[in-house]
């Protein structure tokens, strides 16, 4: 077991991350695919694959190959098929009812502030049976009681066909479930307190009698991380690899050479 | 099919125009976009296919846009698009919010020539409450209340994008990216810019056919080396991102935008071996 | 993806499947289809994608199938098939008469995970009338009476196809027969035969990507050379006319079948390098 | 002008289609698409091909290369965008309302005699702005009043969506146009008349005073036939070039050699 002190929270979140994906009680996790940008939940992912684990992954963001070969669509017709188990999904808000804001603040469509726009989230929170909500930042500005705008709704009522909603939502203080429409605190992060993980957030949620620190990851979990894995996402994640891991593409170059 | 210069193919888009663009990195036409902004169109509307960056951003920082759908707007690492967040906030550009799979499916429509097609999710969204033109039917194959979204068919009058190559026939081969290849069925005209043409037919060899856009859909092209530039291309090259990092920077006042246009939109002529 | 012997493939079929199969000379797996005979598979429920021909009319023959839907059953020059024929005229196979486009609609939806799709056209055809899960209803996006038909989707079991190659994930090549994608897109799982394994990743090879469809939809492969015989594969083998005119003069009468199948289907080990 | 012995029934329907696309009073003809086994309206689009003519030419039937990338589908996609001006449809019946019937004679779906199934015909005939019916057997069993079975029917009430209709049947007796939902005799080929086409017709039509034979095609038409346009159906249509020109793939590739 790794102490906290030579352990990074991007660390932390991957291994948190693959201990979602892995929960017995959850759908099945056979084919998980992950967005652009994303590389802490494309980390986990490929810890996971590193670790044996029997699972098809299909990362949106590769210069070149990647699982497609129908265009930028096929992830979706994939998801609509039922055929993807896991999805990541972020915001630039988040509210208590697991709704996701990635249009703006102020007036529609985002007079004071402008995300880039919904993306695939309207459809992919509905059709994938589990849904990871990620955001490294753990702010009040980004944990709100209600999102001014829904992106994509965390849930819908009963006539409403979907497959799925939120499963967790990992920040870069705290892992909250939503079970039955709440967020509830899961666990903190090694660092962070009750009140400095409530200070922080402006939606409410259920606080257990007792809340661990989030589980850290083994020596042999960071061995693989800071190896084979970082080895997979040098090309596709060189800034992330470059801040989290010290490491290069080029450098990989060259121990290839 | 003789190909155009790049200003020649620009003229081919009348003010107006409804164009679907592809995202940056899918095979957009950096260089017929600076085109465009030269030859200083007007009143366009804008499809992002499902969404779109740099391209989008120059031509409504240039005052070529009145309207965008798009289900983002995104620089990648850069952000949003500066021009089009000023835009907003300044009140000067219409934005119809979109997911990206509601804009394949339309394009599906018009591919398919039918007048809308469903889509499941969406309902709950704000986006489907922004977008009147959208409806929500009872599913007709089920006999419990399950409400469906069905969409308009989007019928681009233009779909631009860059290809690798075209032969003499107006055939361009775009690879895995065949979301564009239902841009350019759902498109009334497509104008192409590639980096070559090539002899014979590309249809005629089974192994480039399955990633040809037939030249049905070709109105015009015109020949633009590293045209997708800043965006990357395939295998070929790839994108320029502290080009876009620059760009970004820029863009965010009005003057470092015109400056921006000045040194790489009007006042260099494209490379082009037309 | 370790490749299985044809027998193995074919016992992946469970009784009374709904399995979708291409046209003859549309990567038809000739070989599958005997093994599927030989098996003894029962109650089958066919889908021509969207016509289809020997491969159906010999599991008709051989008593395997229960129920066809299909835009028509054909043998080229040859006509109807003849064992079709036969088992309509005994009223022993149902049919659900279809139009070739209903057939890529209706699998496209399940492709895209709705629950139906729209086609135009059809209004004022039998075939409407014969189809009571096909429901016309008034386009919500017209302002006029625009009745239009909505087909629902079609979720075969299995799609058994024909392809060039495999590789070692199981993604294989199909060209630019592309609706096979739909197909196995749509369906459950795909079993499909090749003539050889190859080794790296297509999905690798931008020039090949086009053409595959990825391993993501393959339940299981078997290798089985020249496997789309008495049919043609793309520009690697022609199909076998003599024979396919030989099959349909046989298969006349049903003795003449049985004669067939003892000598080509029954009798015959397949030619198979697993 | 060459005379009636030395041209083949064939020829002369071939050159008779060439001129029914030709018309200059229907809308325009860009793109033709030919289905399969099809050679005569083939040949027709390859002889206005070789004269010169600016016209896309899409042809089903073709060992490999073939017009289109997306597969079977896109035929079907181009007629219902319409990017396809003229398609040729046939039947096992066609009546006097234009409706075809390729499904089969007896109880639905054919108990007396089973054709091969409507294929895209119930899709076409409404998508595709001018559609010309093909059918070399003339004869009571064919043209009759009453089609058993609609596979794609010839008219539709007006709320009904639809680009077009039959422009004309061609048969191996003579043109009817269809106009305002009814047949009229347009020209009757020579060795024909009146009455053998009255005979050999169970369907009503009407019947102008003046009945023109269908005029033949020219010595240069003829010398494009049995030359270049030959050349390019020899390898799609090797049955037909054999049956109506004697020639085969094999000695075109002699020649080639």
């Amino acid at each position: 077991m790794s102490s906290a002190s030579d352990v990074t929270v991007q660390e932390i979140l991957i291994a948190a991350v693959t201990r979602l994906i892995l929960d017995p009680t959850a759908p099945p996790a056979r084919h998980i695919a992950v967005g652009m940008a994303s590389p802490i939940p494309a980390a986990a992912c490929w810890l996971l694959k590193k670790q044996g684990h029997d699972l098809r992954l299909s990362l949106l963001q590769r210069a070149t190959g990647g699982p497609f070969s129908e265009g930028g669509r096929e992830l979706f017709d994939l998801a609509g098929q039922g055929r993807i188990d896991i999805f990541f999904l972020s915001g630039g808000q988040i509210d208590s009812q697991a709704n996701i804001n990635m249009v703006g603040v102020g007036d529609w469509p985002g007079s004071q502030v402008r995300f880039p726009g919904s993306f695939g989230s309207a459809f992919m929170y509905s059709v994938t049976p589990r849904t990871i909500l990620f955001r490294e930042e753990h702010s009040a500005r980004v944990l709100v009681e209600k999102v001014d705008h829904i992106s994509a709704a965390g849930t819908s009522p009963p006539e409403v066909w979907r497959r799925g909603t939120a499963q967790a939502l990992v920040t870069g203080r705290c892992i909250f479930r939503f079970d039955n429409g709440r967020f509830t605190l899961a666990s903190i992060h090694p660092g962070e307190t009750l009140e400095s993980v409530d200070a922080n957030t402006a939606m409410s949620y259920l606080t257990p009698p007792h809340v661990p620190f989030t589980e850290l990851p083994s020596a042999e979990e960071l061995a693989l991380l800071r190896g084979p894995v970082c080895d997979e996402m040098l090309n596709t994640y060189p800034d992330f690899c470059r801040r989290v891991w010290g490491r290069s593409a080029d450098q990989n170059q060259e121990n290839a050479a | 099919m003789t190909p155009l210069s790049l200003e020649a193919l620009a003229a081919r888009v009348h003010d107006g125009a409804l164009i679907a663009l592809p995202p940056d990195d899918s095979l957009s036409s950096g260089a017929l976009i600076r085109a465009l902004v030269r030859r200083g169109v007007k009143h366009l509307r804008l499809v992002g296919v499902p969404t779109t960056g740099y391209a989008a951003d120059l031509l409504i920082g240039a005052g070529c846009a009145d309207v965008i759908e798009t289900a983002a707007m995104t620089l990648g690492e850069a952000g949003t698009g500066p021009r089009f967040a000023a835009a907003i906030a300044a009140g000067s550009i219409r934005v119809l919010d979109a997911t990206c799979p509601a804009i394949h499916t339309a394009l599906q429509a018009a591919e398919k020539g039918v007048p809308f097609m469903p889509l499941r999710g969406v309902l709950g969204s704000d986006v489907l409450g922004h977008r009147p033109d959208w409806h929500v039917i009872a599913n007709p194959f089920s006999s419990d209340d399950d409400p469906i979204l069905l969409l308009p068919a989007i019928t681009p009058d233009v779909a631009i994008f860059h290809a690798s190559c075209a032969d003499e026939e107006g055939n361009v081969w775009v690879g895995r990216r065949r979301e564009l290849a239902t841009m350019a069925h759902a498109a009334r005209a497509s104008l192409v810019t590639v980096e070559r043409i090539v002899k014979g037919r590309l249809l005629d060899d089974e192994r480039l056919a399955p990633g040809v856009i037939s030249g049905v859909y070709v109105e015009a092209i015109a020949v633009a080396e590293r045209g997708a530039w800043p965006s990357g291309l395939l295998d070929e090259y790839d994108s320029d991102r502290a080009h876009i990092a620059a760009y970004a920077k820029a863009a965010r006042t009005e003057a470092g935008f015109a400056e921006y246009l000045a040194q790489f939109v009007t006042a260099q002529p494209e490379r082009t071996a037309a």
